[in-house]
């Protein structure tokens, strides 16, 4: 059998019982790495239940840089006997299998052609430790201690980690380290080490921090002048609002009297969270909420008022697999076309994509600028995998000099001076009108706020002209945020092609990791990453530029494609869909297969997938 | 006191203490059906408002979707209003509350945007006491979509079509009073001299105000058999007690017999008089108020006036929200800024 | 001044204040042209409102048999005061303007170019009646009397039709019939009678009757045997509910026991009504809603469960005019995109989309075999100007041969008879699995329906392998839903062109008028009718067969197009966007016009359009 | 009668009177967290099944979503079962039930599920007086959401997190004797001895019988100073009666002193055996169950046991329906075929 070999360069995954106090010894072996300077991602893949089900944590780590998910696990680390034998076949040949033989290991889960490495967690915990529960908690950390001597984890870097996590409770510090060495004694004593598959310190990430995207959300809102907060629970958007209070109790609480600059309320359901939202942006605040896919399906109604009646609304919208309750704990890219043209009738939404947890801050910062300029909703569409995994990213960043942009809106001075006043007058030909705030003037400026249509004095009217005008200058108000919208970033090019790739959120990652692998294999790719719908004239132009686009998404439909089709003309030929939808976070092999599948088949020229429904 | 002769007069038109005319306070005419009790109930609003010395400007006028839901286009047309979607009108005040908790937010609604597609919204409103008045224009039918039952109308009330209507109703007002709702009243359009002091007192009221005011939908539902008609609810109303709004700085002068009448203090000073009260009704006490309701039901009586009250935390309390309004925070309020920033990454390394 | 010239071709419109009884004398006065046997179209144009405010009432006369609305007014017929010096405005040069002479006509409403009839309704009215309603009510029927001697329209049918109305309340007989002679015999006195625009018998209509979609739809429900209605009023499909209650009192309430073979409820709000339907035919049942564009925002959510649970339902979408509450006694064809893609994750969702009252009944009658032999809902898009408006159509017609397709189901024989049962496995290749109704079988066949993932056999799982079997399997059902609804009906070609139109729904009409017009112009346009989304080969292979083919839609985003665009790769540049979005029923002018600049403007080869956001 | 000792025994495994043991209404393990309160009253909904009789297949469990959602998958293995979408359990299952009267339907949901999301539906299910059974498995919190504050969570009351809840709670059970309901019950999961008899009271009524059962989340709100932990509810429940049930056809035996003992018939002829009532309360009269609660509250006690019952129209009654169930109609019932049509079209001319 040959091992494995690789520095800096494998995968490791955790399979533990969830409800076991595994995540945070997951956390720390991989922020110990993240310590060592060398890149890693790691992504948690839970159940949609609380307690005693099969959770795996898999980190990559990779020098290299490339930071989206790996297919096939090097090292496991199998702490749960309820998943083992699916957790024994994901090893790749050569890899390495940890597991806990307080037991011995049952024949019908060995292979030939895997190393096991057994270290007997449980055993030594109960040996050590006689509180129960501590004695769960610190089997976890044991295997850290074993794992770290394996693969040369700094263990330094534990200790540091476990004397800042624990600098108020002395106490537990105790009880770890001894775990922790417990396990490092165990693999000292009775194990080949270091395993082929090691660390070496790089000191690659000065910068960097390791932090998940509903953080950066949360914390943008924050930095962006949030001050009403309503929301709803949901896997996996929950921790946005989380985030947002932790920081506010921090920042936003008057010292000395106790009193807030912020208001959250937890909805009674998604419908009354976006009504909330939209009755304070009306009033004049900054306000926003955080949801998943049946929030914003609930939330349609309000979203088609929201964009007739022009009010300004921050949603972010973590997607997780669909349709209905779908996979609540998997993630997915699948709420594009709803959250594009949510609610009846002629309607458009603003879309942004982040694709790290740096952009969930600035992205939802740009929000409530975007916002307050066009009067609309404006959607942040991240998902489970960027919201409620860590990621290695470029450091949080503020201007000082940076002001909240409001748009227009008329100050009480301005009104005073105003001939007559037109809520829905366009007097700079953008679609774009002057909004005041309720209570403001006692005479000037008042108006009702309606879903049925009015004249450009807000007056209410059924007739025909007014209703259309309204209408084309809301289409005109589309063709402004087409040039305000964060451009697409279109990559370096790669030597001289006809083909280029399109992506967007957590595609990013694998898709750039893809573009590398297909480089060395001779396939040169251009590429684009798409930040913002209505898409503007760069990627419009990016396409029209190439013979052949792929498009990369993380959905069945082709969702991200469709818009594309129908937003900017352009000829569905052109744009070959490459898609992933099972619910994990998608692979760079997986679009290397599909890519690859399309330059050696047929469909080169006329490839069938335009032709179908896909 | 009587809302036809304020107190302050002037040798034309009477002028209120902030130098509005009750003008100041009227808005465009009306396209409901001539007769419909929503419109009364909004004269009563202007009324209340220019008598209690506010200006409009300071008023938010909310509302869902209904013919009672129109209304706010045809009172205080000096107001800034919020015409909202069907049944959502409590979230959308609530979220305006948060963000400006010095305006006066007047909610209107039906017993249609209430009851039915806005029940979840309306008890939570209710539960987490936002300093609002929320009038519930009842007429126990859908108006605006050609008078179909509403969740209010009663058993076997008959509509203008002639069908029976085999439902239970939905007592709004016993209803707010379970769920905790802080200020309970109950009136009828066509009584303006019970519904203008209790619209007022609801606005003094520091909390969630409800007043279920039966207001007849003459196109629809004013027919012999229903019981929402105006006949039908002259001929079954019973105070709770008769009732006048005594601002802050009045004395109170009116005396009555022992046990017969009670001072009800409002939030900033001023005082609701009631006199000829009812027998064994505690305007403080749920229970009591539960008990007239419900011996009221029992007797087809349409109870009517304050019905309950009760001082308690609204939300800016519970929330503990700055004095002043969110609104009035600046940049420099809100955001941490870059050095802050520093810090927080830190703590991601 | 020349006169306007027509015999059984103008448009006559009635100007009335809503809540004064108008809509019974204007009914009559249509129905008795109808029964000259002479092709007619009325419309409703009413405000959002109950009483008070401007209504009116027109009539499209063309013996050609063009039932599509057309601009511009031959004959106003103005009872009301508030609207009338724009209804002076509307009336044709050359054309005549009847009006209520009782006040004289005050001096700012008089036109060179029209001729004005006066007949002192009102006055004839008071002074013969004393109870004020019925001197309200029968003011209308003293106008319909002298119309009629105006043009020649058989006062004969008027009776007949009063005789039926007032069968059993002789008594409103007599004040009716004197009523309608009093405007007789005013006219026949005071005025040259009759006009030059006038009618003339033709017995054309001899089978069609005269009845609205609403009706149709409701009436086909009781026909395809629904028994559970759940719906919340909305205009305009409270009178779907209505109708199908309607009949339901009379064929499915037994006779002896009184006892109903159907039951409605009236839910507390739409997300209920689409609840109980879900219930109803998870239970076994077949049953329906009836909404409009603010319920199919709410039922979303549902709408996603019932696609990824495999319910059948059946919606009635009559579409009104959007975004948000909109214009909502106006038409439009825009909730296409939202039905089409209802909810979060991945779904698409079948169509169908009517253009008469007979194809109301035909097609929601199709709906329930349809729902349940897919397993999935069935959204009919009728709108406003169909559901309420009355239409000169083809009978409805039942087959007593015809039997429900209820779809692969299993019976509790079949199921004993079953080695295992699941409910999810595709046993015949094409997507569609078996039910079983709950209940039936003590032992085999029961599972719990959910919208989380789950395995062929119904069980719970968040196995991506599960997942994406299943997603597939759902887009393979897909496949086989294109060769089952209807086809597009392609209509015989118009000489030799390379141009097509497409249209749908109540732009039928007009469509098709407008064809005719334009191959008078010599510009030639092949035809078809879209009848189902999804779309059948038969439509692709249409648009394939063209250079260009004409979109012809009623809404302003190009709903219909982007869905062509997502669902069957054609070039953008292929489909010419021809739009009208005003709420008024769309005319053949309107897409003459568009067409025709097309044409004479540069945009024939490289239309601007298809490359902007339409 | 104790759940214990079936009434029928067996050598081995006791079957009841249609032959099927107990392990005939059970279901997969449940994924639950260990000592859920869930779980023991999905237990008792199986047992009081098995010891009335039915047969699995025809009980139809529907859910929302939720942990409590969730537990029809961990009950009654062999019922059919509807796991909906958030708070919309009480619409599914009206339309279910509308399809098919017959089978019995029992409705689970969660304090989220029913109180925040689900408050429209709920009401409005109450309102119909639908034929089904509806339990609240009622931990204060959301669960599956990892432990937010729920609508019923009590004020005061303190999370696992340490947060101490700044809201009224919503009280189900009086909320459900205001809006009609008319078989209202609260229990524990803790206490077999008295869910077991209250459940199959519920199945036994005609109507919408609604069991509000306080059931501790171990996980996220089972802490000292919540009010919806084991201790807690232990400490603080007080009941309104000792309670047995008894089906039809037995014979009532035991004897109680005059007035603390009282019998109450159920709609197929079986009775509820309550002893040991509490002074005053009156299980059919409104008002009574209303002040029983309200002084429960006021003591803060957690009042269970049969709380109101009352005999009315559910739904099909109102509605008229067939007594055959809906889905049993064939295409010939259902379908006026070609012959009316010709009328009806004549009708069009
Ligand atoms: C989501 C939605 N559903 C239905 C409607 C149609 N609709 C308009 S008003 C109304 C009911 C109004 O009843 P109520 O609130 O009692 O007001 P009223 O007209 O009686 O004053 C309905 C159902 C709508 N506008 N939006
Ligand atoms: C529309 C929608 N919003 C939010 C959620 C997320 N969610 C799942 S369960 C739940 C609350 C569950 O609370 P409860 O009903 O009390 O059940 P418990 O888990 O406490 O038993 C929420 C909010 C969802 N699934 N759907
Ligand atoms: S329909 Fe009824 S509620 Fe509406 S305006 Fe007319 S009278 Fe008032
Ligand atoms: S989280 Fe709470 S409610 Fe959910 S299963 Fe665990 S203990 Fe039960
Ligand atoms: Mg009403
Ligand atoms: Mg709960």
């Amino acid at each position: 059998m040959t091992q494995r070999v690789g520095i800096n360069d494998f995968v490791v995954r955790f399979a533990n019982v969830n409800g076991t106090g595994s995540a945070s010894a997951n956390n720390l072996f991989a922020k110990a790495i993240f310590r060592m300077g060398i890149p890693i991602s790691p992504k948690n893949i839970f159940p949609s239940n609380i307690q005693g089900l099969p959770t795996w944590y898999e980190i990559r780590v990779s020098e290299e840089g490339y930071l989206g998910r790996r297919e096939g696990v090097d090292l496991m680390v199998s702490v749960n006997p309820q998943s083992m034998l699916q957790d024994v076949s994901s090893v790749k040949p050569g890899g390495f299998f940890v597991y806990d033989d307080t037991k011995p290991l049952s024949p019908g889960f060995v292979r030939e052609d895997i190393t096991y490495i057994g270290i007997p967690m449980t055993e030594m915990s109960n040996k050590t430790f006689t509180n129960p529960r501590v004695r769960q908690l610190l089997k976890n950390i044991i295997y850290v201690g074993g794992l770290a001597v394996l693969i040369d984890l700094d263990i330094n870097e534990i200790e540091r980690l476990l004397t800042e996590q624990f600098e108020k409770k002395p106490h537990l510090m105790a009880d770890n380290l001894k775990a922790l060495h417990l396990g490092i004694d165990y693999v000292r004593e009775h194990i080949a080490y270091p395993l082929p598959i090691r660390l070496e310190r790089r000191n690659l990430l000065s910068d960097s921090i390791m932090v998940d995207g509903n953080l950066g959300c949360g914390l943008g809102a924050v930095y962006a002048g949030a001050t009403v907060v309503a929301w709803y629970p949901i896997t996996p958007s929950t921790s946005v609002a989380e985030a947002y209070a932790q920081y506010a109790r921090v920042h936003r609480v008057d010292p000395e009297t106790g009193k807030h600059r912020y208001a959250i309320v937890q909805a009674e359901d998604e419908l009354a969270a976006i009504g909330m939202v939209l009755g304070a942006t009306w009033a004049g605040a900054r306000a926003f909420t955080a949801t998943s896919g049946p929030g914003v399906s609930l939330m349609n109604e309000f979203l088609g008022l929201a964009y007739f009646a022009e009010l300004p609304a921050v949603l972010i919208d973590v997607q997780r697999t669909g349709p209905s309750t779908g996979m609540p704990t998997r993630t997915q890219q699948s709420d594009l076309l709803l959250a594009a043209y949510a609610s009846h009738g002629d309607t458009k939404h603003v879309l942004l994509f982040p694709s790290d947890p740096t952009e969930c801050f600035e992205l939802t910062a740009l929000s409530f600028d975007l916002a307050d300029r066009f009067q609309t909703p404006i959607m942040l569409m991240t998902d489970l995998d960027l919201g409620m995994n860590d990621y290695v990213t470029r450091p949080f960043a503020w201007d000082d000099g940076r002001q909240y942009d409001r748009g227009k809106h008329y100050s009480a001075e301005e009104l005073t001076e105003l001939v007559s006043y037109g809520r829905y007058l366009d007097l700079d030909g953008d679609g774009v009108t002057y909004r005041n705030t309720p209570g403001a003037h006692p005479s000037i400026g008042a108006y009702t706020t309606r879903g049925t249509s009015r004249d450009e004095y807000a007056r209410y009217t059924e007739d025909s002209r007014a209703y259309k005008r309204n209408m084309e200058r809301l289409a005109l108000k589309w063709e402004t945020i087409k040039g305000e919208v964060p451009k697409a970033r279109i990559y370096e090019p790669e030597g001289d092609t006809e083909y280029g790739m399109l992506f967007f959120g957590t595609s990013t990652q694998a898709a750039e990791e893809a573009r590398d692998l297909l480089a060395k294999d001779g396939i040169n790719l251009n590429a684009i990453r798409i930040l913002a719908f209505p898409f503007g004239p760069e990627a419009i132009a990016f396409i029209d530029a190439h013979r052949q686009v792929f498009v990369i998404e993380q959905n069945r439909d082709a969702q991200m494609r469709s818009m594309l089709l129908i937003e900017a003309g352009i000829e569905p030929t052109k744009l070959v869909p490459v898609l992933h939808y099972d619910g994990m976070p998608i692979t760079a092999d997986t679009i290397v297969r599909q890519i690859n599948d399309y330059f050696t088949t047929k469909h080169r020229d006329s490839h069938e997938l335009s032709k179908t429904s896909i | 006191m009587s809302y036809l002769k304020p107190a302050f007069r002037h040798p034309r038109t009477p002028k209120n203490k902030i130098g509005n005319t009750l003008k100041d306070y009227e808005a465009a005419m009306s396209t409901l059906c001539a007769g419909c009790g929503h419109d009364s109930i909004g004269m009563a609003i202007q009324l209340a408002c220019f008598e209690l010395d506010i200006s409009p400007h300071r008023i938010a006028k909310m509302s869902g979707i209904g013919c009672s839901s129109k209304t706010p286009a045809y009172f205080l047309g000096r107001s800034h209003g919020f015409n909202s979607v069907h049944g959502r009108m409590p979230s959308v005040t609530t979220g305006a509350n948060l963000a400006n908790k010095d305006l006066v937010y007047i909610g209107v609604s039906g017993d249609g945007d209430s009851a039915s597609i806005g029940m979840g919204q309306f008890v939570h409103v209710m539960r987490r006491n936002l300093d609002m008045v929320y009038i519930v224009m009842n007429n126990g039918c859908y108006g605006l979509t050609k008078g179909q039952d509403s969740a209010t109308a009663d058993l076997g009330s008959i509509s203008k079509a002639g069908s029976v209507n085999a439902f239970e109703g939905i007592d709004l007002a016993s209803l707010a009073v379970e769920l905790g709702a802080s200020f309970v009243a109950q009136s009828f359009s066509g009584d303006k001299e019970q519904l203008v002091p209790l619209i007022k007192a609801a606005i003094k009221h520091k909390g969630f105000a409800f007043i279920n005011v039966i207001s007849p939908c003459v196109t629809f539902n004013n027919n012999a058999g229903s019981t929402k008609s105006y006949d039908y609810v002259r001929d079954h109303r019973e105070a709770t007690s008769a009732i006048d709004f005594v601002p802050e700085e009045e004395e109170i002068t009116a005396s009555y017999a022992e046990g017969e009448s009670a001072q009800v203090a409002l939030h900033d000073g001023s005082v609701l008089q009631l006199n000829k009260l009812a027998q064994e009704w505690d305007p403080h006490d749920r229970l009591s108020a539960m008990q007239m309701l419900y011996g009221a039901r029992e007797r087809s009586e349409i109870l009517t006036g304050l019905i309950y009250l009760e001082q308690k935390p609204e939300l800016h309390e519970t929330l503990k929200t700055a004095t002043v309004p969110l609104i009035d925070f600046s940049e420099a309020d809100l955001c941490p800024g870059a050095g802050a920033l520093e810090v927080i990454n830190a703590g991601f390394r």
